[in-house]
Formats: C-alpha cells, structure tokens, sequence
C-alpha cells in the first residue's frame, strides 16, 4: 500500500490528517459544506474571530459550569498506593463531558449562519447535550436515535423533547447508534445547505475529529493547570476511556508535546516521569475475539483489536471482517459501543504516544460500584472503565495520576444494575429494598 | 473511448442499478438479466456494503437483504463473472471494500497486494467496466484512480447540486465513462418531480465533453423524458427498480414475474429517455 | 399568648430562636446530642477550630464543584424585560444545593467523632446527597425512607445503594416523608451516642436551622460576589423557592443585611433598589384553601397560609388543623412538599423582610418546560416554583433579579411528564416518540 | 403533696398507659377502666397527635387507629371526663396540641386565651391530674409549668439515660408528681430484656426525693420485679398493654374479653412490682 499523500498545508487545512488516518471520505454533495466547515473553523476557532473562542468559553463557564475540579480521591489513592486525582467532567452541565463539544459546534453554527442542527445519538450523552446546547442557544434541533434505544434510554429521550428538540426515531437495521448515524447522513445530505450536523465524538470527516478535540481540549488545559497548582507539576499518567475518543483528546491533548517535566518538584516529592504517560481505555466487553462468521465483536475495542480501514467518513482504526465490512460492536457501555475510534488517537497509539488498554465489562461494573461507595461518585458506565484500568494494570503509572471522569452515571443506573444482577459483581449492592 | 463511454454514443444511455444479491443470488442474476433485456446501455452493480451512508432506505434494504443473505466481494466478483450481459457494468460500492480487498493470488511485485490495486485488477478480471464510489470525493481519489488508470477501468465521480464551480471543474477532469449528476440533494430514492436544479447542474456541464448522466430519484418514463429533453446524457435509476425487487421479494412473487415487471419497467424509463432525446430544443449530440 | 423569654446568650447559644420561632422541642434522651451539636457547631463552624470550614470549602470546591455560576438566562431577560440571572446550583454534584448541606454535618460529624449517619428522605433530594457525602468521607450511613416513596422513587434508592448507604423502607402510615423523619428521630433516640442525624433542611431543634443555613450561606456569599463581578451591584430581587427553606435561606443569608446599595452603579445603568428583595416561593399546590374535615392541605405553603405551632423540634409555621394536628401537604414538587418551613424563614416573612409568595402546581409545570426549552436547563420541579413566580408576579422586581436554580430536574422527568399529561399545559412538549 | 405523688405512697405505683380512643371511643372506655381494675395506681392517658416522634411502632399504631377514628382534643377531654376510675390522670401528648389549645369559653382576662393555661385549666376541670409532654424539655417548659402551677396540677419530665448531671438537676427540680425514669435508649416499645442503664438511673437519681417511676420496655411481671428491686418507686407500662388491644382489635375479639386480658396483665405487672419491692436490698420508701 502506498496511499501516502504530502501533509496538507498546514496553514489551510488544519488537521485534515493524522498521519495516514484521517481525511474526508464522504459524498460530493457534503463536501462544500465540510470545505465551509473547515473554513468556519480555522476562522472561529483556530484565529478566534469575532471573539468566537472568548464567546464559547464564557458560555463553557456561566452555561457549562467550567472550569471543572480537580479532585484528589483520597480512598483510592490509598488503595492505589499513590495520588489518584480525578478530573470532573461529571459535573459540566448535562452530566457529562459532551457539552464541550456540543456548545462549540452549535456556537459555531450559529456564527455559521446555520438554522438547525441535526445530531445523532445512540444511547449515551450526545444528544441530550446537544438539545441543551441548541435550546441554549435558541437553535432548532433533531435528534435521529434508533428506535430500540429510544425504547431502551427512555430518560435521554425525555431530556431531548422536554429541551424541545425533535427525536426522531430511526426504524431501519437494528435500530442503533450505526443506523442513527446513517440516518442522520441522510438528513444532512439533504440539509446541508442550511443545517450543521453536530458529530457527538472526534470521529467524522475532517475537519471534525480536530474541531471536536479542540472544543474538548479545555479539559486537559484546566487540568494542566490545576495539576500544577494542586500538585506542583504535570500527572505522571492521564487515563481515559475510549469510545469515539472524544474525552479522551479532551484530556490528552495538551499532554502529548509534555515533553520532559521542568519546575519545581511535588509537594509530595514523587520523581516526575520523563513524559506524561497517556492511556486510552476501550471496553474489552465480554471478550476480545471476534465472531467472523455473524460479523460481531463482543468488544469495542477497535484500538486494540481493530484494523485500519475507513468508516464514517475517516480512515481510521475499524472492528471490520476481512471483507471489510463493519462488524457489530459490544459493551455494557453504550457510549463506548462503536465500531470505529478517532483517527488522532488511532495514529497517537501508532506511534506509541498513548497506550491503548481495555477493560471489560465485569471489571468495569466492579470499578462503577467501587468509586461509587469509596468516594461518594457515581461515574458512568463508560468512565467505569478508565477506572478499572488502576485496579486491573500491572502498570507502573507513577506516583500522580490523573482520570478523566467523563460522565456521570445517572444514566446508567437501571443498566449498571441490570447488568450488575446477571454476573457476579463482588462489591454490587444488594438491591433486596424494592418490593 | 472506454465501452462505458461508448455506451452513451447512440443515443440517451439508460444506467440501471441494482444491487448485487438482492434478496440472494440466483434471483438476482435473473433480474441483472433483466436489465439489459429490458434496454440497459450500462448496468450498475451494487457491492453491498454495511454503512450505506449515502443511500436512502429503499437501496439500504436491499443492501441488509443481501448481506443477511450472506453476500461476500469474493461472491460479487464470482455473480458479476457468471452474468450473461452484454452491457458494460459499473461496480457501485464504498470504500472501504476497496480499501480492505486482498488478493488471493498476489501477482508481481510486493504491491498492489491490498487496496484498490488488486481490487481493480479482480473487477477487470471479471468483466467490470468501471467504478462509483459515493464515498470518495476527489480529495480521496488518487490511489483508486490510479488503478483504473493502470487498468484502464472507468472511474465515474458524482456531482452535486452543491458542487461549487472549482470543485466541478476537478470532479470532471477526474472522471472517465460519464459523469454523474445528482439530480437533487439528498439520498438515493424514487420521487415524483424532476428538481429545477438538475436543469441547473446539466447547464452548468454543458461544456464538458463527458456525457453526462443523471440519477436520484428517477421513477418514471415521464420523468426520464424530461430528463433527457433537459440535456441529459443518460438516465441512472436505482430505487425505482429495488422497489420492484422488494415487492416481488415481500409477495412471494415468482421470480420469473418480477423479472417480467423489471423488465418491463426498463422498457418504460429506456423509452422516455429516448423519447426525450427527440424532444430536445437543439440536441447536442445524436 | 406570652411566651417571651429573654434572648439567650448569643455567645453562647447561636441563632437558637428566631423572634419567637425556633427552639428545641425534643425528647430529653436526644438534648444532649443537642446540646452536644450545639457546642460543635459553635467550635467548629462559627470558630474554625481545627480548621474545619477550611476543610468544608475545600471538599465543597473540589468534591463538589463550587463556585456554581451566576449565568445570565438571555431568552428569560428578553421575556421579562429585564436582567434575570440564574444561580445555578443544579450543577453541584448530586444535582441540587442540598450537598452543602450534607456534606458540612457529615464532616462535622466526623469531627465530633460519630460514627455513623442517619438521615430521612421523601422523594427529594436529601438522601442521595447524604449518601453521597458519607460515601465521600467514608461514613456508615442510613437513610429511612417511606415505602411508598421508595417504590415511587426508584432512581433516587438506586443512587444511595450504589454510594453504599442502607435504605431503611419505613411501613408505618402512608409510607412518605412525614413517617420517614419520625423513625429517623426514633433510630437517633437509640443511637444518639454514636451517630448524627443529618437533617435535610433549615427545619428541627437548634443548632439544626441556624447550622443548616450556614452551610447552604456559600451560595449568598457567591451570588453576591458574583453580581458584583458581573453586574457591577447587588440584585434587586433575589427569588428562591421554599419547602424546609434551605435553599432559601442559603441564598438569601447574605442579603437579608444588604442595607442600602453603595457602590459604582449597574452596566446596564438601572436604579439599583435600597434593599435586596427577597422571595420565598411555596408551592401552591392545587389550591390555598385546606379541607380540614380529611386534614388536608392541597398545597405545601406554611409561610402564606399556615399558622405558629410545633414541629419536629421546632416553633415555626405550619400546616394544621384547629386542634393543632399537622396537615396532609401536597405538591406536584415531592421537595417542597411538607407541612412545616423553617423557623428563621417564617420570622423573616414576620418580619416583612421576607415575601412569602407561591405558585401553583400548573404554572410550576409551565415554568419547567420554559427554563428548558428556552434555556437548555432542566430544572427541578421545585426551582420551577421560582421560576413560576417570575411568570406570575405583578411585583416590580427590578432591574436585576437572582433565580436560585437549586436543583436539575432529572429527578423529575417521570413526574413532570406524567403530571404534564394530566392537565393542560400548554408549552408541554409531545410525547409520541415512544412506541 | 398531689394526689399523684401520693399514689407512690403505698408501695410501688403501676402506671399503665393507653391511647384514648384506641380503636374507639367506647371500647377505649371499657379498657380504660380494666386498667384501674387490674390495680393501676397512676393512668397515663393518650391524647393522640399525629407526629409522635417520641414513641415506638406500637404506640404510634394506637395513635393512628384513634386518630382515624375521628378523636379530637374535644373528644379526649370528653372521655376522661366520662371515665370512671378513682386514681389519678396524667395526660400523656406532643406540645403543638398544648400550644394550639384554645378555650371555647374565655375566662379572666385577655391572656390565656391559647395555649397552655387553658389547656390546663381545661384538663383540670375534666379531672386530669398531671402531664408528660415528651417533646416538650425542660428548655421550653416555662409556659406549660407556670400554668400546671397555678392550675396545682403536677408536670413529669423524662429522665434519660443519657441526661447528664446538670440537666438532671434540673429535670428533677421541674417535674411534680414522680420523675419518669426513661430505661433505656429509644423510644416506647415492649422489649424482652432490663437494660443496666435503668439500673445506673435510679442510682443517679436516689439523692432526689421525687417518686422515681420507671418506663419504656416493661412488658412482664418478672420484668417490673426486677426494676422495683432495682430501686424504682413504680413502673411503667405501655407499650405490652396496647399489643392487647391492637390484638383484641386485629382478631376481631369482642372488647370484653379484651378487657379482662387487659386486666390481667395488669394485675401481673402489678405483682411483679409489689413482689419487687419485698427483693430489695435496703428499701428506701414502703
Ligand atoms: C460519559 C461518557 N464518557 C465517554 C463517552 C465515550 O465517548 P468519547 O470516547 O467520545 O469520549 C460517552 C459517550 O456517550 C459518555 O457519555
Ligand atoms: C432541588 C430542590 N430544591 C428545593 C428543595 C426544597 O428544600 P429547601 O426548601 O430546604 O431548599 C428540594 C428538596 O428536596 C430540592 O431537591
């Protein structure tokens, strides 16, 4: 294979690419419209004109709640033998990090001259964050969801109408996130003149995956921040969980030129890694292998288990048969199950910048009820996983280390519970109360 | 002149679609069949692929159809070698199937093992033509239409009624066989009226040499008409005659009847492209 | 009726009435914890000793994600004609102002050496946040909760099991809030050695209002730093909604001596007021008027229409009939509702420095599908009463009004939907997405 | 010294509670008066309130089953008016229903309208002989104890195990009548076992002159022997006596043979004081 292209100027096209990955593999009739995107975005976001960046992060702070903590969990950091701070993405608006990115782009839309934006969910934060975004900012909104997770996630939909965003349900194929997205292509396809698709990861066509890291990137610029006063210097590791790869950037991206520690040493008088050590969690699911023959992988680890090829628009890192077409993804996480990753941090994991690991499901609900009775936090399902990588990893990660608590579990109760009773979950609380 | 191209010399080309092992193999041969028994100049043939992002739902359900009726690219490759037509045929797919295929048996050097290279060397190998891949903007194009080129295989790009001058200019000097104008925004899918802004997308292509053929919701005889007295080169209609194989698929209708109505239907869209032709103000070409 | 005694030491014994309002009425066996929690109270919260507050704000900054922000709601400012702010304590962790609360006792408890937690929960928010800050500071905690309640509220019992708290159902009477503080009072007459009983709101013996309040006053302190920054001058209306009234007290603590406004005047060039404005909001349930024959109480608005009498420990307004039996309350708000309000809130609105206004359950629900349609907030149902009133009102407000936003409304989204259904609210969105 | 006080005279007093009105007025009655048959020296008496954190399940079920029963304040001074039992009264309640208190009939001057002295001028016209409020401490107790003085009526005040020195001081020098010697922690209800607390009570509280009655958790005439033996002037009982009625109610027994049972545990516990007394060491009062 010898696709390599020269890098894109670097002055107009931001980001197109990621090494090899990346790039825009999408319909002609989309592409004016990502090549106006791509303009909005250097413009607005990357040169912050008319005041775009100071706008979005003044709405970041009164609307979104920013910045948020960081805070030491004093429970596992003794369990853990070491510092153990956790970056509160839980408390942003909505419960989850996804408002950063939401906010950003419906801004940007509304900068764009945009009259309606159009998203996809599947089962997790993504619209509900972009409903309230877009009534925030008196934007319409139509959310596509699959009509099984419609049926499933009967909260979020609450949260979407009542934020007065129209849900529309998605009937085909299985009635998931893949069919939502599809679907959502379709609108936009149609739409595109006057409508901003609001991608919900830093997946998509360029300059998607940039643009979203960059709305998200406030996470690790407060985190950077905080840790240094908090601390007196940058983690020695930074771990997050994977799906798309959204909160994940969010928190690396101003890690990965860390570069070797300077300043003063730690309070606490911890050596400083050479460089901060960056750790993608995917869900392991039920197992790693791959079920060829029904095109399923009981996993959604695509980092670690995937090949390159292209989906969604990006060439990336794929759950995909040898045929190359994409297989059903699994985890008890429905914000991590997706076939496809970020194509920053599939050519990060390349080129050994972050480590990709993987957690699965049962560790993952040992880690959920285990940060919720140690420190009084009930993470979702998805950062349950960055949470049992400390449990699980034979890692030496250093004496300061940093999780991004993407999300809240709220939304996961039922699920965590349900899930919880059909395996056998040491730590699980016994729910005996109910009649 | 490639056999796609010479296709649009006698007249309109009519460019049915279908896809490849809609509802399973043996039906769908038969109905390909039909096809060029029912007047096709060109035929395109869809590799089913399981993220159609650029589809509307008729063509998506043909698609699951035919992967749940466990269709693979080495099955296509084998239906496409087995057809008994003598149009030339346009393999329709997305890119990652491209991106993805190796060859079994490498031949020459250590590249051109997977991606399109070999892809493109299996198609000839079987009797493809050429290539439209809804995925691939010009942007993403080089290393596919550099194994066309190599082959000598078509590849046809799709313009947009969004498509800006710029990028029209670039989409035709990449494309070979014919050109393929979007006749509206949005998906794949039959509707009733013909878009203002087809008319508007053949005037802007009015100086290109390619010809020029129009699909996205074609229907009808009438509609095909319309198309062709508005400058059209050709007409490609895709849903219009999946909804024919879905029927017949959902009635239990024999095989040899829906066959019978694909045909038929052919016949209506092959002739108002025709007689389109003979109502054109000053044609351009004959 | 002369009751009056002289006014107790105020060395000694802090805030223990209110005029004539307050006071300790409980069982002898409890006086000593009483009196016990009084001296605790006085050392540890109004001294520092130890350097307990500085501990409190620290864990309220990092655990729970203080300052909240003050956020202007642009599409209300532009509805109302003038400059509504938003104080936006739905974003403290646990979703609601009611953490400060739970965490300030919880570690005070745990300074005074108590080893276990006890609180009551209705349907609100009082035991998650309890639960929560026990989990937190690694506490043995109970929450009694009615049964009826527990089946009405499984998301809220799912919460506190998961953060490791036992759910105590309580079967005595109708299984709600009322019960559910009597057997909590009962647990802490057994256990009044070891443990402390985290009270929910301003209401019970002193030290409990006055302690309670002191907690919820960062809200104050914040809102009017913030109007400062922001607006250049204190409010001149400050709007809270009020069940126990903690919430209420909390943002009003430090407006209540705001005295004439001094200072630059307003960006916006408005007139500020000479004093604060203050507004408790009731819950005016379905209606004022009560049926004494059944001793109900549509409606949970002690401060507008109930009468001085005792309640769990204390002097105060309340609901009950002539022979001083306590009232059924009702409210579409399962927060506000209770027969009682807190002992300082009640001397206040005595006073005239207090208004005691309510809105009914209809508007409530109108003015929660408004915030989260225009705004992109969800609020609790017991904020909409708040936001209600804003709707409601004849009373010039002013230029520059505070809505304390106490609470997000995920809590609520059954209820509201359901209780929406019921009546005709006309911005209420449709619910046919399901299927 | 008050007719209470004086019941202490004699030997250890058996105070018996009941809810008035529990499960109904009329029945209530009878049980009422069984009590006094099986040798009651001092009745505590139930004015039902609908909060009554202070007591146990048990009591709180005889609440909830007068109260739904329709009793009023009226009622219940009605009924002990009504009653027919020669020992004295003591008005077992929560303060809201003292405070709310109003007089139908004013006397005297502007004061005393509400509240507390006419309730108690009220509860003494009924021949009601003393009260335990307990929600009521000694902190809040002025009102109701200027009024129960001038009324001569006496007020109990609850001695818990957990009342250090200085509050017991004070306790004991505001109670008339006896001093309610709470057993253990916790609230009313039958319990199988003395704890030692009651033990370390009554040490603490021999100095004071005051009849000491001990209370909370009585249930058997072993039980009671044991806490006379132990020091105490009475005992008393509630919680074990409301389980017969809520029994006698639940299984539909007719209020006669409720009675009797009521009756005889009565005499029971009374024995088992009486016998008390004889076991101790060094009898301080005969
Ligand atoms: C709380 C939370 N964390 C993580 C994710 C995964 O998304 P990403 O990998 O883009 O951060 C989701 C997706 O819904 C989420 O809700
Ligand atoms: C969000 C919210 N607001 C207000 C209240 C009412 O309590 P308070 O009046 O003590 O603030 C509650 C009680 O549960 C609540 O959850």
């Amino acid at each position: 294979m010898s696709e390599s292209k020269p890098d894109p100027d670097p002055e107009t096209e931001a980001d197109a690419k990621f090494g090899d990955y990346g790039g825009q593999y999408v319909p002609e009739a989309l592409m004016p419209a990502i090549e106006e995107l791509q303009d909005a975005y250097e413009r607005y976001v990357l040169d912050n004109e008319d005041g775009f960046m100071d706008e979005f992060r003044r709405r970041l702070r009164d609307f979104g709640g920013r910045p948020t903590p960081l805070q030491r969990a004093d429970t596992l950091s003794e369990r853990y033998d070491r510092d153990v701070y956790l970056k509160r993405e839980d408390l942003l608006h909505g419960g989850a990090h996804k408002l950063n990115n939401a906010l950003g782009q419906c801004l940007l839309a509304k900068y764009m001259g945009k009259e309606r934006i159009i998203a996809e969910t599947g089962a997790g934060q993504h619209g509900p964050a972009t409903a309230m975004a877009a009534a925030h900012l008196g934007m319409p909104c139509e959310i596509y969801m699959g009509r099984r997770d419609i049926n499933r996630q009967r909260p979020n939909v609450f949260r979407m109408r009542i934020n007065g965003a129209e849900v529309n349900p998605v009937t085909t194929g299985r009635g998931t996130l893949k069919e939502a997205i599809s679907e959502t292509m379709r609108d936009w396809a149609t739409t595109v003149e006057n409508t901003h698709y609001i991608i919900g990861s830093i997946v998509g066509p360029a300059p998607f995956p940039a643009m979203v890291r960059d709305f998200h990137s406030v996470i690790s610029e407060e985190t950077r921040k905080q840790a240094k006063e908090q601390y007196g210097r940058l983690p020695d590791s930074v771990v997050a969980c994977a799906g798309g790869g959204s909160n994940t950037m969010g928190i690396f991206a101003d890690f990965v030129d860390s570069g070797p520690q300077s300043g003063p040493e730690s309070a606490s008088g911890g050596e400083p890694r050479a460089d901060v050590g960056l750790y993608a969690v995917e869900a392991g699911g039920s197992s790693l292998s791959v079920d060829e023959e029904r095109g399923v992988a009981p996993n959604s680890a695509s980092l670690s288990t995937g090949s390159e090829g292209v989906l969604h628009g990006a060439r990336t890192k794929l759950l995909q048969d040898s045929d190359g077409q994409i297989m059903e993804s699994h985890s008890v996480s429905s914000g991590l199950d997706y076939a496809g990753v970020g194509p920053e941090l599939a050519h990060l994991v390349d080129e050994e910048r972050v480590e990709a690991v993987n957690v699965d499901d049962d560790a993952a609900l040992e880690a959920f009820h285990r940060l919720s009775q140690a420190e009084g936090i009930i993470p979702a399902l998805e950062t349950a996983h960055a949470l049992g990588f400390l449990e699980e990893t034979d890692r030496d990660l250093g004496e300061f280390v940093v999780i991004n608590v993407s999300g809240r579990g709220d939304k996961d109760l039922e699920a965590a519970l349900e899930e919880t009773e059909q395996r056998d979950i040491p730590n699980a609380p016994e729910m005996e109360v109910f009649e | 002149m490639s056999d796609i191209e010479a296709a649009f010399e006698d007249g309109p080309a009519f460019v049915p679609y279908l896809a490849a092992g809609d509802p399973e193999i043996d039906a769908s041969q038969r109905y390909v069949e039909a096809l060029a028994a029912g007047g096709a100049d060109v035929i395109e043939l869809g590799l089913p692929f399981s993220e159609p992002i650029a589809e509307g739902p008729t063509i998506q359900s043909a698609i699951v159809r035919s992967l749940e009726g466990g269709m693979t690219v080495d099955d296509y490759f084998e239906f496409v070698d087995s057809l008994d037509v003598d149009v030339p045929v346009v393999c329709m797919t997305y890119y990652n199937l491209i991106y993805q295929y190796e060859d079994d048996e490498p031949q020459g050097g250590s590249e051109g093992q997977k991606g399109p290279a070999p892809f493109v060397r299996k198609a000839k190998e079987v009797g493809i033509d050429g290539f439209v891949v809804p995925d691939l903007p010009a942007e993403e194009a080089d290393p596919l239409r550099t194994a066309c080129d190599e082959a000598g295989l078509d590849l046809i790009f799709i313009v947009a009624p969004t498509t800006n001058e710029e990028r029209l200019d670039r989409l035709v000097s990449l494309s070979s066989g014919y050109v393929y104008v979007q006749a509206r925004l949005g998906v794949t899918g039959a509707r009733e009226d013909v878009s203002e802004r087809t008319t508007a997308s053949l005037d802007r292509l009015a100086g290109y040499d390619l010809p020029k053929a129009v699909g996205f919701g074609i229907k009808s005889g009438e509609q095909a008409r319309d198309i062709v007295a508005g400058g059209a080169d050709g007409i490609i209609v895709g849903s219009a005659l999946v909804d024919v194989v879905a029927d017949g698929y959902e009635s239990d209708e024999p095989v040899a009847e829906t066959a019978d109505r694909l045909e038929a239907l052919c016949r209506e869209l092959k002739q108002g492209a025709v007689a389109g032709a003979q109502d054109r103000p000053t044609p351009e070409r004959t």
